[in-house]
């Protein structure tokens, strides 16, 4: 049964969202940007908005993050916002020297219009390198007296820093677009084709909303079939970094931007995330990049689309490595299948990431019972349906949907698993349902950037994980299981 | 010159007049600059005003529905926000139905891009509707203007006024859009004073008692609030009404027949205090229960009030012969240790002396994120001479007061604590907690193992790679062997 | 406080035995020997035994697992048990021509008092190599007509294949001996030295009984330092195999022969287990080859002198990743402090699992109070003392304690997390203490196999988990933690 | 020549006489060998006599210490053996103090290298004191020999003696070290002499009714026991005494009062019942309650000898009522596929008729461990023409097996299953279940899942890695492109 938000009778609410199942775009967009390296996102808008985001971010992975403000007050609103992001980037160039700042809009700077893209070309017209390389004259409510200025040369002049806007308004979309609409931003921006019929023999891979582990994943795949590759974006080391002694005000690690500039010169372009897929689309329309959007590789057969269009792209042999892999996630489900079939299961959290839970969990003989995403997506609703069709399941699936719909769709049901953020433990506590945490944010456990949910390897724990889940949940006999 | 430009700053000198170094001979009014806009483009650890309200004030109260009037982004932000727990015990003694219900939901309004457009107020009586619906057991429902809203002009206050007759319950509309004000702390007063406005003096209280107070600014963070609870109920002091920590709606409405009011975070909440007193008359006392002295005298001070003195003395004495050897202890491992207080704002001026006294600790650094003049003032009072006192610092400010003042201790949130922890230095969570509650003397010792653990965390000692080879493992070991086949 | 079994007034018994903590050493043998490429274990004693331990091993592993049995009976016992191992020896080369045979003892036999020694040179020296290549005269019991005949040739000649003679009574020690004994008898009978002061630039590690995932993490460690190496014995991929359709009936991965005979030449052995360093002594002794007993390399200190006594003796410089990992784990230990700083950890298995598990969760501020080994060990009792003195924790000690006395010492104190093996679960239950479950055998949960906790990413992981056992048991607030 | 050697087994080939392959016209005594010791170094599926004593039969009994008289190996690998789960409740109505008593604890002896010079009698004696010290509630305590102590001469029954006056409760002594008899039957038959000779006759039940009878051979794996006594409840039948599934000690003492003995296991435990019947003249009667057909039919064999034949009936037509529609629905998906039946004894002969009626499954072969010839003559009795019916399998028939005869499903034990799945086969636990109980009506739908559930595995269609490439997805994408750009 497909319920969309607000077009479907069998729904308590037309109006009323409850329990959010998504966020804003602009937290998108910091999702990406946090991926490449020396990248600063700015938000423009209320103060609130990144401090919001930061708050959610830092409770997930446990790192320090960073994202600027123009913070936008009663006073500025009136009279535009152009004088707080031309302070903000100046602020941001003298103080942080970045290598990009990715510049979001915000539900508040877009109701009221601002062109940020006539401010950005603006701030770096008007801009007028003094002696010290600063910017200094732009913002005229700001005086600077001799005494401040500064002999640090910022690593990037400020002439080629590139400030990239993204219009994100929060009032239409998702975080997901919002992760879109950057990954296209920045390969707009930046990416340029080296020559006629270039190929650097690397393949793009744009990741979508995943964990820093998944892209250790993904990375090691590539690594292991010896895969040259431009990540878009990658997360792995800036979201799960070692603690140093020092630290670091955006990402020290991530997408360079050189490899986002020669991610035209690449031999294809694999959106492991479909809702993601528009800077692929724009490096193949410009560029003649060929683009493939895949399904989230969770499991057997989503990975196995996964490293068979890898290996027929790029002409490469399967590793033994891979294939030992997935022998050995395929011993595990086999292994754990008595536990786990027929088990009901309700996934939410973001469109890709419930496709291909519910057709990993199918896989393990599972029935994915209720599929909930904030996203009111028709690809998302196709995904299902051609799932259904192969699999024989007939989810309730609520596209648009909010926790407290997910919550009415499993009191109906006998949901024996819950699979999703943190914030459906109420759920899961009041039905008294186990909850697997998996997807963002998961703030009431430590060590969320460090599960991994693609590929062969990471199925395997997978497995592992949802078949404990289950054990330690209907099979505990004593703490006896199969004792013959 | 009391005022200091960080280094990290030189570019943007503005930041100077906000940082101040307290020198024992300026005068009173020589403190940060405060409660102005944040320099864009500065990595502010700022709120907004629809957090002040929500997230701080309104949240805690245990049986209203609240409904977000804005794009899902405010809304997801709003759910599930500060740690402050609600039992389900009504005034009247029933139950109430939900478990901590005001951590549990969250409404949003769910703009789009046509409301932008169109506007929004058909969307919000709609949504309240629905609210109502689902949520039969909300004694009131409270919906809240965002920065879209608070642009495209929509009417809340008549949309909540045609409600409250239609569904026979209050609907009270709080206007404080993202953008309102430079810090949360707006959104503080504006939810003072739309509950002052809309709620103090429309409902009377079931009986009341010679002893009645209201309890404000005190959200029961980790159950703080049940700790003086459990005080006043010892002394014969009764919580009439709780301003905003467990509370419930009717608490509000008859805040006005208390015999006293008690301003805790006299940040967040002296206003209403202030506007019963001119309105009702009822008087009103600054209080501090953090760190065990400030927690006698003021238990002292309401006891006097009430004629209740003795009883104040015993719960003094019985609380401190529990945790007085256990403070000797830990003062004894934290002497000299430094610590940097960066607190939203009252916490500020509670927590320093108590660090300095109670455990000997040295307090380096105090910095607030909203805070105003008068909060400032007795920061300043409380610190020591050559503290730094610094208004809404950005993060290499915080780097900067790190790397050169090599603080042992930070308390502050979960935003600056990665920062902390990355450059090996512990960091306790002061808004919420780590193991709370932190208030009063038991609370006070929960603050002081944590501090003690998070000081004494063995891995601070395991940073560096360490192998010792003992003069050189492999010759040792070759010639034990040589021992050995010797033999 | 030490309790030593049966030595200590302050245990309830000092005879029975309840729930033992120990196995015994024919099981440590046979740990030793599943990480051997194509050897065959046989148990010369009743089929019980393997019986019994194939039962441990498979619901453990989850996989397959051939342990041979001499199937003594009543008639046989009465006249020695020579020729049912030399029908054994005969059946087993012929139907599954192994690379080697590890015969271990039995309480059986050993009381019997068989020389197996003299009875595998029995079985060479009789043995006629007829015309296939098979061995046929030995067993007189036995007749064989014509048309039973293979033209199969063993892949190794029967003249040449080790058969390995390991005596391992089970009424003295513990499976924890059995793998020393094994191990030393692996190296004992195979390695060789090729030249006077040769040297194949490689280290020899002895894994001690870990897990398959251990021995990985310990691989990888080793190929990160690009540290040629041998591993004694290398069970992570016989005892954590894919599912090919195909079935081997021993290791069909794992240590060479030629990698044990290479052992003599390697520049050093390194015991991860100091109560299996016999075999490393006696290449120390016979070759001079150095030996280097450490404790498990559980944690950040334990890791930490791994490498350093890597580092040194081979000559090389840490690794930009391992240095990754180990700030990794400095930061996990640091954002989980809060939550772990105090509680009471009783850990019970192997010796050095449980010291090593003892400094782990001391560096986690945690409080090791109770420690329970089956095994009697003066060792442990040391480590654990050097352990106590650095630490300043004072745990009870069980050394030759079993499971009733872990129990009982429970019930005095306030023990908030309980760490060891599947056995434990009743003690967890009744006293209402979560288990994380390490240590062998785990037969009631899934993957116990690809479960490691030796190295820095390992302790990640491990930090990971028990945190998220304290958050799950004692924090979870409205699923809530640490909101500000 | 109905015999047949594997391929593999070209050396060994006294294995010949061990696989018999049916023949319709064949006598009947043609059946395999049997009940013989076992190819030195063939990779035996079979335990030892101490598991047939312990882990079969006396470990089910609720009430009962266990003292295995043996080094520490075999006291750990008796421990929590079978999954046979025990209720609380005693005879009298009381309830035993311990939760899976059965299950929680075992007690050894702890043989050392003296004990094996010097005799265990003294330890054994001591260890038995301190389990009674320990376990007060346990209401008696039996005690088993192992390879060791059978060596060494320890005189256990002596102890027993001594110990069972000393401490006023029973000790038992079971002398069935390890390496007696071919296989664990050698255990069992000790375990039945044992308990008969010690114990059956020595106490009176509380009270006895017309319908009592003994259930022999049941020992409740994952609760098939508390199956039949629904059934026997809802007829008016009592379970005076269990052999022994969620027993108790009194239970064995007085099972020479029932009206009549039902045997269910008949490899494990008709010794007794005819031992009973022969000294009490307590008549026996065989049953089998797998399958719905030999459910009902002996159901109703079993009302009909107390007169309670209607009641019978109705049990047998409410519970098909449930079942029927479903297995319906089972046959269909599972028709025509190839099973392979591994199991100790018994089930090899409860299984395969069911599986081919109910399920319209195909048995191809079955084999056992330890069963005997009257066993094997019942397995031939219920196969089809062409079934392999083959003794004590090793690892490399029972490879030869699945590879040649590819069956879709095997029914075995945890050592052989992880064989199966890596080979491709999926493989249903019958020593202990997957999702049981099995027994009864009820307990085979569960059964008839698990098989489902397992055959149709989804992973069995993905273990080839597989890529549609749809004719070349470069080509494909490029052209996509082009027409992209081209607009």
């Amino acid at each position: 049964m497909i319920k969309e938000n607000q077009e479907v009778d069998g729904l308590h609410k037309n109006f009323a969202v409850i329990n959010p199942c998504r966020f804003c775009q602009p937290m998108g967009a910091l999702q990406a940007l946090l991926g490449v390296k020396g990248a600063m996102p700015l938000i423009h808008g209320s103060q609130g908005c990144s401090t919001y985001m930061r708050f959610q971010l830092c409770r997930h992975y446990r790192e320090p993050i960073n994202v600027a403000s123009t913070s936008m007050s009663e006073g500025t609103v009136v009279y535009g916002g152009e004088a707080n992001l031309l302070k903000a980037l100046k602020t941001i160039c003298n103080e942080y020297e970045p290598s990009l700042i990715g510049v979001t809009s915000s539900c508040l700077t877009e109701t009221i219009g601002d062109d940020m893209s006539a401010i950005i070309k603006k701030f770096k017209e008007s801009y007028i390198e003094n002696s010290d390389g600063k910017c200094i004259d732009v913002c005229a409510d700001v005086e600077v007296s001799g005494e401040d200025a500064d002999n640090t040369i910022p690593e990037v002049s400020i002439h080629d820093l590139p400030i990239i806007p993204i219009s994100t308004p929060s009032y239409a979309g998702s975080h997901v677009e919002g992760y879109d609409r950057t990954i296209k931003a920045l390969v707009e921006a930046l990416a340029q084709k080296f020559s006629e019929n270039g190929d650097n023999g690397k393949v793009n891979i744009v990741m979508g909303t995943v964990s820093p582990a998944d892209v250790e994943e993904i990375k090691d795949i590539l690594e292991t079939l010896k895969c040259g590759n431009i990540i878009l974006t990658d997360t792995s080391e800036s979201l799960n970094a070692p603690s140093t002694g020092d630290v670091s005000f955006f990402p020290c690690e991530g997408t360079g931007l050189d490899e986002i500039r020669d991610s035209a010169n690449s031999r294809g372009t694999i959106s492991l995330c479909k809702h993601a897929d528009s800077g692929a689309l724009l490096l193949e329309n410009r560029y003649g990049v060929p683009s493939f959007s895949l399904p989230m590789p969770v499991g057997l057969k989503n990975t196995d689309e996964f490293i068979g269009c890898l290996t027929t792209l790029m002409e490469l042999e399967t590793s033994k490595k891979l294939e030992r892999d997935r022998g050995i996630l395929i011993d595990a489900i086999v292994d754990a299948h008595s536990y786990n079939y027929g088990r009901k299961v309700a996934i939410y959290g973001d469109p890709d990431f419930v496709a291909g839970m519910a057709q990993f969990v199918s896989e393990l003989g599972m029935i994915p019972s209720v599929l909930c995403t904030g996203v009111s997506s028709q690809r998302f609703i196709e995904d299902i349906k051609c799932m259904n069709h192969e699999t024989g399941s007939e989810p309730t699936v609520l596209a648009g949907g909010d926790l407290y719909d997910l919550h009415e769709n499993i009191k109906e049901g006998d949901i024996e698993l819950l699979i999703g953020n943190s914030y459906g433990v109420r759920v899961a506590k009041e039905e008294n349902i186990p909850l697997v945490r998996l997807g963002f944010p998961i703030y009431d456990r430590l060590g969320a950037q460090r599960v991994p949910v693609l590929g062969y390897r990471a199925g395997t724990h997978l497995v592992d994980l949802l078949t404990n889940t289950i054990i330690e949940n209907y099979y505990d006999f004593e703490g006896e299981i199969n004792v013959p | 010159m009391p005022y200091k430009l960080f280094d990290v700053d030189k570019d943007i000198p503005e930041r100077k007049k906000h940082t101040y170094v307290k020198d024992n001979a300026d005068p009173t009014e020589d403190i940060p600059a405060c409660n102005t806009k944040t320099v864009p483009g500065c990595m502010t650890e700022r709120g907004c005003a629809f957090a002040g309200v929500k997230g701080v004030i309104t949240g805690a109260i245990k049986d209203v529905a609240h409904v977000v009037h804005s794009p899902v982004g405010c809304t997801f932000y709003g759910y599930g926000s500060k740690r402050y727990p609600t039992s389900q015990d009504m005034p009247d003694g029933s139950k109430f139905p939900i478990e901590n219900f005001n951590l549990k939901y969250i409404v949003g309004t769910n703009l789009t891009e046509s409301d932008v457009v169109f506007g929004g107020m058909k969307k919000l009586r709609q949504t309240i509707l629905e609210t109502a619906k689902e949520f039969p057991e909300a004694n009131a429902i409270y919906t809240y203007s965002t920065c879209t809203v608070g642009l495209i002009g929509d009417d809340m206050d008549a949309v909540a006024k045609e409600l409250s007759e239609e569904l026979g319950k209050d609907v009270v509309a709080f206007n404080a859009p993202g953008f309102s004000g430079p810090t949360q702390s707006k959104g503080h007063h504006v939810a003072n004073h739309t509950l002052f406005d809309n709620l103090v003096g429309t409902r009377e209280p079931l009986e009341t008692t010679p002893y009645d107070v209201n309890l404000i600014g005190e959200y029961n963070i980790d159950g703080d609030l049940w700790v003086i609870k459990s005080y006043f109920d010892e002394m014969g002091i009764r919580i009439l009404s709780s301003f905003s920590g467990d509370s419930t709606h009717d608490e509000i409405c008859w805040m006005h027949r208390a015999k006293l009011s008690l301003v805790r975070c006299q940040r967040s909440a002296t206003y209403i205090a202030d506007l019963i007193e001119q309105k009702y008359g009822v008087p009103y006392m600054k209080v501090d229960f953090f760190g065990p002295r400030y927690c006698a005298e003021n238990l002292r001070a309401v006891g006097k009030y009430f004629g209740l003195e003795d009883k104040a003395e015993k719960v003094i004495e019985s609380r401190m012969k529990d945790i007085k050897p256990q403070l000797e202890f830990y003062k004894e491992k934290l002497k000299g240790k430094k610590v940097w207080v960066f607190s939203g704002g009252p916490k500020n001026w509670h927590f320093p002396r108590p660090l300095e006294e109670e455990l000997g600790m040295e307090v380096i650094a105090v910095s607030t994120m909203f805070e105003h003049e008068d909060g400032y003032e007795k920061i300043k009072e409380r610190v020591d001479e050559g503290t730094i006192i610094f208004d809404d610092p950005n993060s290499l400010e915080m780097e900067e007061i790190i790397e050169k003042y090599k603080p042992d201790l930070m308390l502050s949130g979960i935003k600056e604590k990665y920062l902390a922890h990355k450059m090996g230095v512990p960091c306790i969570l002061i808004h919420s907690y780590e193991n709370g509650p932190y208030i009063g003397f038991e609370g006070f010792l929960n603050l002081t193992k944590d501090i003690y653990a998070a000081v004494y965390n063995p891995v601070w000692n395991m940073l560096e790679f360490e192998y010792e080879t003992e003069g050189g493992i492999e010759e040792m070991s070759m010639e034990e062997t040589e021992e050995e086949v010797a033999k």
